[in-house]
């Protein structure tokens, strides 16, 4: 088991054939991922490393039945392809794409809730990769070890960062998923937790949080009512100036409120241990899981 | 990206908020110009982003245009919250028979646009928040319809103080909503919107906050940027469409990832040391990025030594690699540079680096240690 | 029993103040509805023929617990009327203005259907009457008297002429409603003879068509396909010439299309009689009764 | 409202869809200036409201001035289904390697509008709809957010001959649905989209219907009314919010409900009469719009009597028995008039009808009897 991806996802990559699309596609083929198909319009009947390309995703999911997509596209078109991806059926649609206008994200997710039963993770977000059966997305599979430790972040490297270090620890992981940057954002901290709870692989979850919002906070709340599985966390940005956007479109620190300290405190006071520095995170788990 | 008062209210015009009238100074004879002309009672206004500016003495009425000329010679160079004024706002002094909130924000836990409207107007809305409140009444719009006439009337009604103004003031809150989604606003307020004695309805004051993410197809928004109101690097590094925040440390960070680029901030203040900025270069990087990125750390000269903390994903540890050799390409670096690169392509950008005089780092706590210890050191190697 | 409104239903009149709203509301109060509310913007407070009036029909069902509105407001104004009523969680909204832009109801529809549990009646409705119960809308109601025939039309005084018929010849009306003469309409013949198949109170239905669209032709299906009571039928518009728009916006032969011919055909393919002309519509009647 | 070929290129070029040049002409003299100063091949086109115009004649390929006068010589006065050619549109003839049919109409049975695109392209689409259905590509377009760009890529790849004409397609669809939208349009085709040899895309041919009930939001496409097109009583009474089509026979009926009205002309039809007309008068009638109507009605010389059916529900009776005694009043009708009352206010109606020479009626039957026998009995009362 893992959460949301496995050896059976099959996965299209929308802008297959541009330079990053290309280059992840082949990243994911070599990892195992199942690659089924390729869009992007106009270039129908070519391949792409070997990968069947159509010119929509209503018509590779048609023919090759893909159930999850990975967009490429450049951000101003990626509004578009995710809509297209769940007007095709897609389930479940990651975002990589950075820079997208919040408002239009606030539309689609509403527009996802009035018309599909798609999943969007991202935008902003690195993907996700079930170690040993499927990757979707651009994490780098070499990093990751099978395992028990599912992984879950707002961030994208500082997550291969403690996930490199639990990896050489010999804690694999069930499932590292990126949820993205961004202030709105199609899969939160707290969907993530339900679906790690209920995975039977997963047996603690280490969560990576940052400055902004009060995301953290409520997956605190969350931790403390619903999950019987340890949570381990760690928070990035203590050093950040107020009102200030670290990067993320969705790290600022603004009218007081989204502070790193305020979300240390929310996890402390649900017994939730918070390392100081990445490195420690594995002690964390270390102690949890013997 | 903030905006100035005078640049929401225009927006605000242009929407069919009613705005009273006003014009930008830049010297005290120039507001008094103005109000000379319009010839009666003026407010005159610190255009500055940083809220209190009336508590800060930013915000002064003026009867006629030597208060106006007086006013503004105080609140041009003055300082509010470490910002310099350098433009007033004269705009019409207004009889207030009542004042009003009211805002649109992007909502982070809605995932939407949240519009709210308060009785208690004209003061810190953020305390009024805090203090009491049950008195905002809050409504989340639905982005694909945007707020609807019975939405803003069933809000007007809550607030305002007679049916008369209810009725003109439903009429403006869609107007706001609209100039809020057309500009990709994370925030717009009117407070106060205020009624007058003769029942006239005004937006007075005006704030909007714009996402950074809408301003590539904003051109019209983009071009308000207040260029005096960041450093200069800071404007160098966005061009580049790299992230860069300026501080007040000596170790210098090249990061690719939010994430990482925070917590290695982080990092080096746990190890005793001072960031010099946090700097994302973001995935999908290209040498010309890495290039740019050093020439605005070199260019502060607070740094003393610089760590590249590469963790490759999108980003390719060669095209990281890259920049690296093109930067310090003929000379040697002034300062010790510390790289380390994992991930994506990483035997190649280690191969790339291989014959340079950069110091190479197993791990991000090696690397941040090297880079503190060195900033440390003057002119010393690790 | 009857279909969609009885002597329990509550109802709440946007548009109170107006002069058709206020004549009206007089009306439905004489004929015994349970007009509970009245809503006109900025006149909360006052009383119109003794009923309350609010600002807003939110207000309006927090304060009497209306679950059926009614509009008189201009045509300009209707949409935003039942979209307000909507979302203040209206069951039944009849809708009597007429000119709203059709692309406008098409929208209105969409909306409905993706944001709430609101039946909407018309636009360009009469209304509809339960004798002796409760009546919503503008249909003369000394014309009517209680019994079994349910009545369903696209027309407005076309329906009185024939349940004024009805009546004189002894066949009261379970419930007599006008589905309005628009393009775009939210409840359609289907929808009604599905109500008054299992309404043990109607033992018969009469429906009322007229040319353009092919509402009849699916009607007919359905009734083949799924109706146990009887239905016997008029179709209006056998003189009207192709192409012209015969004052509804619905009734246009366009491209061949929409004849009284082949609705003609299309009853009496199923055998569902159809009266020639309207005083007729009780030989039938009588015939399938006796 | 049907609008001409010239109007809705007019109404499709400010939409962004690729129009080629074309300027209209009212006489032959206009149409060869215009060819002579284009100095390109033209093609002249009847401007009229009927379909069929390149089997009637109404399209003629022109080389040069001399033979677009011709053809607009020929074409300016002809009479296609039964409507005179008043305009001809010159416009750039063009080199057709490929012809696609693409169109939005508000689709009933659907509720909302449906987009179709067809590779047979050129030719009668209703004739392919019943022929070969499975030609046409159909697509429900969600009202709420129009036409996206995936869908239109989508309906593109199905229908161009090619990847770079179905990219530019895609690009023109969004565009024809947004001027169905905004147009309030319940029609709106371009058939065909041509590809030339060069690969341009272009829209040479376009129509579009108007929604009436959109006309009043939309001042600037009601303007585009053709008055020649229609009767000049179809015209006041549609100023006066009055539903009327003339017909041909001798029995005016004045009947407030559509339905009704159709029923009443089809019982006229029953008895052996010939009715003169539709008329509805509405609900919330006004005495004002009663006397409109009779005013029309006394303007066609062929109506030998006059049959009022007024079945009261929100139309008062008392109101419509006030518009006929205001209509007649002074002089005696010049012809005679059956009246039948019956619903809200009826008995107040009866009374004001009371002292007048207006022949009553009890039911639909009888009026419709009388007004039949009336009009056959010259000078006659019944």
């Amino acid at each position: 088991m893992s959460i949301l991806i496995d050896g059976k996802t099959k996965v299209v990559v929308q802008g297959a054939t541009g330079r990053d699309g290309s280059f992840h596609t082949k990243q994911m083929l070599d990892y195992g991922t199942d690659v089924v198909a390729g869009v992007t319009p106009g270039k129908a009947g070519e391949r792409i490393h070997g990968v069947p390309v159509f010119n929509s995703v209503e018509d590779a999911v048609n023919e090759t039945g893909a159930d999850t997509s990975i967009l490429f596209v450049p951000h101003r078109f990626a509004v578009d392809a995710v809509n297209e991806a769940a007007a095709a059926g897609i389930s479940l649609v990651v975002c990589v794409s950075e820079g997208i206008p919040i408002l239009d994200m606030a539309r689609v997710m509403k527009d996802l809730k009035n018309n599909s039963a798609t999943r969007m993770i991202g935008p902003n977000s690195p993907g996700l990769i079930s170690p040993g059966k499927s990757k979707v997305g651009i994490i780098p599979g070499q990093i990751m070890d099978q395992g028990n430790v599912g992984v879950v972040s707002r961030s994208g490297t500082l997550t291969y960062e403690v996930a490199h270090h639990l990896s050489h620890a010999g804690f694999g992981q069930s499932t590292v998923i990126g949820i993205g940057g961004d202030p709105i954002i199609g899969t939160g901290f707290i969907d993530v937790l339900r679906l790690f709870e209920a995975d039977p692989e997963t047996e603690l979850v280490v969560l990576i949080g940052e400055i902004g919002g009060t995301d953290e906070e409520e997956a605190a709340r969350f931790i403390k009512e619903k999950m019987s599985k340890p949570v381990v966390a760690f928070i990035a940005g203590q050093t950040a100036p107020p009102g200030r956007r670290m990067g993320h479109a969705g790290a600022i620190v603004s009218g007081g409120k989204g502070t790193a300290k305020e979300k240390i405190e929310a996890f402390r006071d649900v017994n939730v241990e918070v390392a100081d520095i990445p490195s420690r995170i594995v002690d964390l788990v270390k102690a949890k899981l013997s | 990206m903030n905006i100035h008062e005078y640049q929401a209210k225009e927006i605000f015009r242009k929407h069919g908020i009613p705005v009273p009238w006003g014009e930008v100074a830049e010297t005290p004879e120039q507001a008094k110009k103005l109000a000379a002309d319009f010839g009666k009672p003026v407010v005159v206004k610190a255009q500055v982003h940083a809220g209190g500016r009336g508590k800060a003495g930013g915000v002064k009425l003026a009867a006629g245009a030597e208060e106006a000329e007086t006013a503004a010679g105080k609140i041009l160079g003055m300082e509010i919250k470490g910002l310099t004024v350098r433009k007033v706002l004269v705009t019409e002094a207004m009889d207030i028979a009542a004042e009003i909130y009211v805002g649109v924000l992007m909502d982070r836990k809605l995932g939407g646009p949240l519009f709210m409207v308060s009785a208690a107007g004209g003061i810190d809305i953020e305390q009024v928040a805090r203090e009491t409140p049950e008195k905002i009444h809050k409504f989340a719009v639905d982005p694909l319809r945007g707020l609807r006439s019975f939405e803003a009337r069933n809000l007007a009604f809550r607030v305002m103080p007679d049916a008369d103004s209810a009725k003109a003031a439903a009429k403006i809150f869609p107007c706001l909503y609209q100039a809020f989604a057309d500009s990709d606003a994370s925030l717009a307020e009117i407070n106060p919107l205020i009624v007058t004695k003769d029942g006239e309805v005004w937006a007075i004051d005006a704030k909007m906050n714009i996402d950074d993410n809408g301003l590539d197809r904003r051109p019209e928004i983009a071009a308000l940027r207040d260029a005096d109101a960041e450093a200069p690097e800071e404007g160098e590094a966005r061009n580049s469409e790299l992230s860069y925040v300026k501080l007040d440390g000596n170790v210098g960070c090249v990061v690719n990832g939010a994430g990482l680029a925070m917590a290695t901030m982080d990092l080096i203040k746990h190890h005793g040391g001072d960031p010099a900025n946090f700097l994302d270069i973001g995935g999908s990087s290209s040498p010309e990025k890495v290039t740019t990125a050093m020439r605005i750390i070199y260019a502060d000269k607070n740094v003393k030594s610089i760590l590249f903390n590469i963790f490759g994903g999108i980003t390719r540890c060669d095209d990281v690699a890259r920049g690296i050799v093109e930067a310090v390409k003929g000379s040697p670096p002034p300062i010790p540079i510390v790289v380390r690169l994992t991930g994506t392509n990483e035997e190649e950008g280690r191969k790339i680096l291989g014959k340079t005089d950069l110091i190479p780092a197993a791990t991000m706590d090696e690397a941040v240690q090297k880079a503190v210890e060195l900033a440390e050191t003057p002119g010393g190697t690790a």
